[in-house]
């Protein structure tokens, strides 16, 4: 086992770093920037060493600072988190040649399902369903009118190499399609450094289920259940839960297969969460694998009782997979993420000073959280302050101990997405379990209503 | 920590918030080796609050006072990246620098060693090396203060 | 941490504080190894800052309102116990007492029922109603204000 | 189902009955006195009626201020929490009478229990072990000496109306029962105004493991797995854990049968607790059953999924058990109370302002408490602040997320018993589940050694 993993990240996912590093016995070495000097990570850390000025870049993204606080610090193994370097096959390559672990997947897998386009050809040749579309990047509008003929409308631009709604336009007709294409295209270069695009069948519908997956890279890979992510704005995911309600068995089955096949294909090792939309009771298609571990996994963790970061740093440091094949999940759960961020006012980034912060207990609820009474939230980086976790014996009991915790939630000083949960949590759908991608837009008011309300 | 007088940036980092939050307009500390002066600077409109902390205006008011403005005029070196600090290009040269030395801006001060390479780090002010801050082979933080140096010393 | 004096940040929060509070110009403070003097800002507009700082100046000024002060020596009757708030023993009987009314310590002011039991409460104060506070038949907390009796009145 | 609950207490107890009282779509009526003016139990209930001056016996125990507080409000169930009204018999009454439900046992249930000399005699007769001593109460010292004879020594002193340890003596030899006799009894008649006494075997290293009951009125009664509270210091329990390590299956059944025994014995109805001394791996002792809920009862709900408070609201309302005759419990709950006392300065109290209050979160870990940063503890109440319980798959699991938790918990301003659960936590015995009744006062150091440590 490692002597002491450096956390190359801030907020809740460093704090969740170092717990299950606690947890394993295991020395932690957090690293913060400037702006994050007061942080709760470089608090609960056994050492912390700032590594650069507010800007990512220059700090949390910055290799050479980091990989030199490991070398200095004498860290063997770094955990990315989530965001930042997570993703970038090159800093794991690093990580290799200094001979410090990377807890994630090798760089080449990274590699092979960073790139979009390609991950979705690669899973098709495996026999994995994809969204009809272009079968590889679309070079220009003419190629994208003759992809539309087979897809037919609406379909969906999307960038190669993108994620979280940069560079993704929804094209009604081929009249739109020349405008939307040459936007998207830029968006996508701006966004990504990279223009390609590929083309989909837009689905109408579609709910957004991922499937957890671990693999020890000893042959085992092991499926750990699904989340329903389908609660989303602007295709950033704001409540998760786990099981995913209804679904029937024989699709449920299907998933995990084709997760643990993707997994194998791509020669994954550690955990990675493979996205599908699934569209009625019988259509999956493979979307995209995130070679990471997500803001979400506490919902899996919940019903399977897994610690997942625990599992991502054992299986980094060689240890073989002890789970069974068929994890069983029990209960439901369900994660709320809370931004610092005005549900009534468009989701309006809300920075700057929590005064008063006491965050809900009781049985059933778990928090995951980096801010506290007087924390200053800076506004360089994302939004997330906290994601609040609650698990019932069933579906409505879970909800209920959700809504119980987030009224009792007290946030001062700042506006949060709160007001926004209670909202979903008490929509009759929502309830019913009728979710899928467009949820928000179709069944959410976020006008005035959506400001606080006494729960 | 050192028995070094130590100029605890963030001390005064401190103190100026402490400055800026509270109504004062002038705030002096001095310690036995160290004396602060803050003013606040009277800006016209009320535009100025938002959270972040003026910058220190005593730095910035040149004939305010006599003997206050002396110790403020003390200059960092910081590191301006991660790495081992080393006062020397080689285990056995000669240190770039020793306290009481005069140095020009840009000259050459320390090494920091990271990721096996040796970058040399200039200083960016001219003047009189007052204190080292940081022991040979240290690891150094980002920002972390290696020298301090008196811009205007007696000449 | 070391034995060099230290700016202890909490002791000047205090100080800058008190300076606020006290309505003062300016403070200075001189022990054996510090010196702090902390000068107040003088706005000619409005006071509004985000934070706490100092109080309204006007609320600690002795000699501003005449009627301010009045106001303070009135004395609240409070309700010894939980319970429904009656101005009268019975629906159809005259109220206890009325806005205006001179009472003598002792003398029956209301009834709260608890249980079933109406619990006559007497006043422990002499002097005139000046206002009824709780509304006839609402349930009134444990110390709740009945009654605003100016124990002084110009008789 | 209730329409409205009153709350007849304060701190955390009055929070978790919120809680479940919110799971459950039921008002809630918090009370208070005015030293609690800004208690978060007043904060989170939907109504809060000041009740009384800082004194319980004003306040807290004003039996008709809480009556007709109840009246005012229109609450229809008034739920005790522990300690304060929730064992007196005379306060259950006072409910029936004004057609209040009392969330707990009928009065005669809690008045059999209530006088413990009482509770053992009507225990033996009905086929359960006590500890051997006398048949009833004590007259005075010939009598004693009697019993003596058959108990050997040593021997314990109990008030009969006691709880507590007060009232209480260990009597080695003869020579010592006469002056025991009469300390004892002046003790127990100042602090219960009786000074009845009985005596019992002393028994050398027994565990206190008591069973958790729920039983609904229609003759289901079942027992909610057991509870080690071996930790105690001066007979208060610091530290409970379920399952209770190393225990037999069979003696955990025959603890487990002779819990719903003495349950169904008395007539019981609503959550109980019957408490236990073990001695070695066969021998179980009757010592009492606790007539409403436990500080601790979080362990058994973290093991079984249930919640027990939630029970006792449906119980109360009339509702048929739904639970399994037999609860089988997954993985290993252990909870540490966090006391406002200072554990190297003999546990002296530690009122004051709390300046900062960061709870730990992450996976396994459940916090209950009532306070928060700036809140002040009043210096008229017990000393509990939060209950910090940590379940794993296994006690290892359980014992390392509980230190890492504890590591993590930042309180400023007052000292706590945190270092001393940190250091119950690491002692080689208590690892092994070497745990009996005065395990504080022969493995762990209280010296300058229960100062805080790094952990």
């Amino acid at each position: 086992m490692f002597n002491k993993v450096l956390i190359a990240n801030r907020g809740e996912i460093a704090v969740r770093v170092i717990r299950a590093c606690r947890d394993l016995g295991i020395r932690t070495a957090a690293v913060y920037s400037e702006a994050d000097r007061d942080a709760l990570h470089v608090r609960l850390a056994d050492e912390a060493f700032c590594i650069g000025p507010p800007a990512a870049r220059d700090s949390y993204l910055h290799i050479p600072n980091i990989i030199a606080t490991a070398e200095l610090l004498g860290a063997d193994a770094i955990h990315p988190g989530y965001g930042f370097l997570a993703e970038n096959p090159h800093f794991a390559e690093i990580c290799q040649d200094c001979k410090i672990t990377f807890i994630g997947p090798p760089p080449e897998a990274i590699h092979k399902m960073g790139n979009k386009a390609a991950a979705r050809q690669m899973m098709r040749k495996a026999g994995i369903p994809v969204v009809p579309g272009s079968p590889g990047p679309v070079r220009d509008e003419a190629a994208a009118l003759a992809v539309a003929r087979t897809t037919g409308y609406p379909l969906l631009i999307k960038a190669a190499a993108g994620g979280g709604g940069r560079g993704m336009r929804v094209v009604q007709s081929p009249a739109d399609l020349r405008g939307a294409f040459a936007a998207a295209g830029q968006e996508a270069a701006a966004a990504f450094g990279s223009a390609e695009l590929y083309i989909e069948k837009y689905l109408t519908e579609p709910r957004h289920i991922e499937v957890q997956i671990l693999a020890d890279g000893r042959g085992n890979v092991v499926a750990i259940g699904e989340r329903d992510c389908s609660i989303q704005r602007r295709h950033q995911k704001l409540l998760e839960e786990s099981p995913a309600v209804g679904l029937s068995p024989r699709l449920r089955r299907a998933l995990l297969r084709a997760a643990v096949r993707a997994a194998t294909v791509v020669g994954y090792v550690n955990a990675g969460t493979v996205e599908f939309l699934v569209e009625g009771t019988n259509h999956l298609y493979f979307i995209e694998m995130n070679t990471r571990i997500q803001v979400e996994h506490p919902v899996t963790e919940m019903v399977t009782n897994i610690d997942l970061v625990k599992e991502q740093i054992k299986i980094a440091a060689g240890e073989r997979l002890s789970l069974p094949r068929e994890i069983e999940a029990h209960g439901h759960a369900i994660e709320c993420r809370i931004n610092a961020e005005d549900p009534a006012r468009d989701f309006l980034p809300s920075p700057g000073q929590i005064t008063a912060f006491i965050p809900p207990g009781g049985p059933g609820i778990r928090v995951e959280t980096h801010a506290f009474t007087g924390y200053t939230i800076p506004p360089y980086y994302d939004s997330l302050i906290a994601k609040v976790i609650a698990w019932g014996r069933d579906r409505d009991e879970a909800i209920a101990r959700m809504r119980r915790a987030l009224g009792e939630f007290d946030i001062g000083g700042i506006q949060t997405t709160i007001p926004f949960h209670l909202q979903v949590l008490d929509n009759a759908f929502f309830r019913k379990g009728e979710v899928y991608v467009n949820f928000v837009q179709r069944r959410i008011d976020l006008g005035p209503a959506g400001r606080p309300r006494s729960a | 920590m050192s028995d070094h007088p130590r100029f605890d940036l963030e001390e005064l980092r401190a103190l100026i918030r402490l400055a800026a939050e509270a109504d004062i307009e002038e705030l002096e500390v001095q310690g036995a080796h160290v004396k602060v002066r803050i003013k606040k600077a009277r800006h016209a409109g009320p535009a100025g609050h938002g959270g972040e902390a003026p910058r220190p205006d005593a730095a910035a008011t040149p004939g305010a006072g006599g003997t206050a403005v002396q110790e403020h005029r003390y200059t960092p070196i910081v590191a301006p990246m991660v790495g081992t600090f080393y006062r020397a290009a080689k285990p056995d040269a000669a240190p770039f620098v020793n306290e009481g030395d005069m140095i020009e801006a840009g000259q050459i001060v320390c090494v920091l060693e990271a990721m096996k390479l040796f970058n040399e780090i200039p200083s960016e002010v001219a003047g009189r090396i007052v204190s080292i801050l940081a022991e040979n082979g240290a690891p150094v933080e980002y920002g972390q203060p290696l020298f301090l140096v008196d811009p205007s010393p007696a000449a």
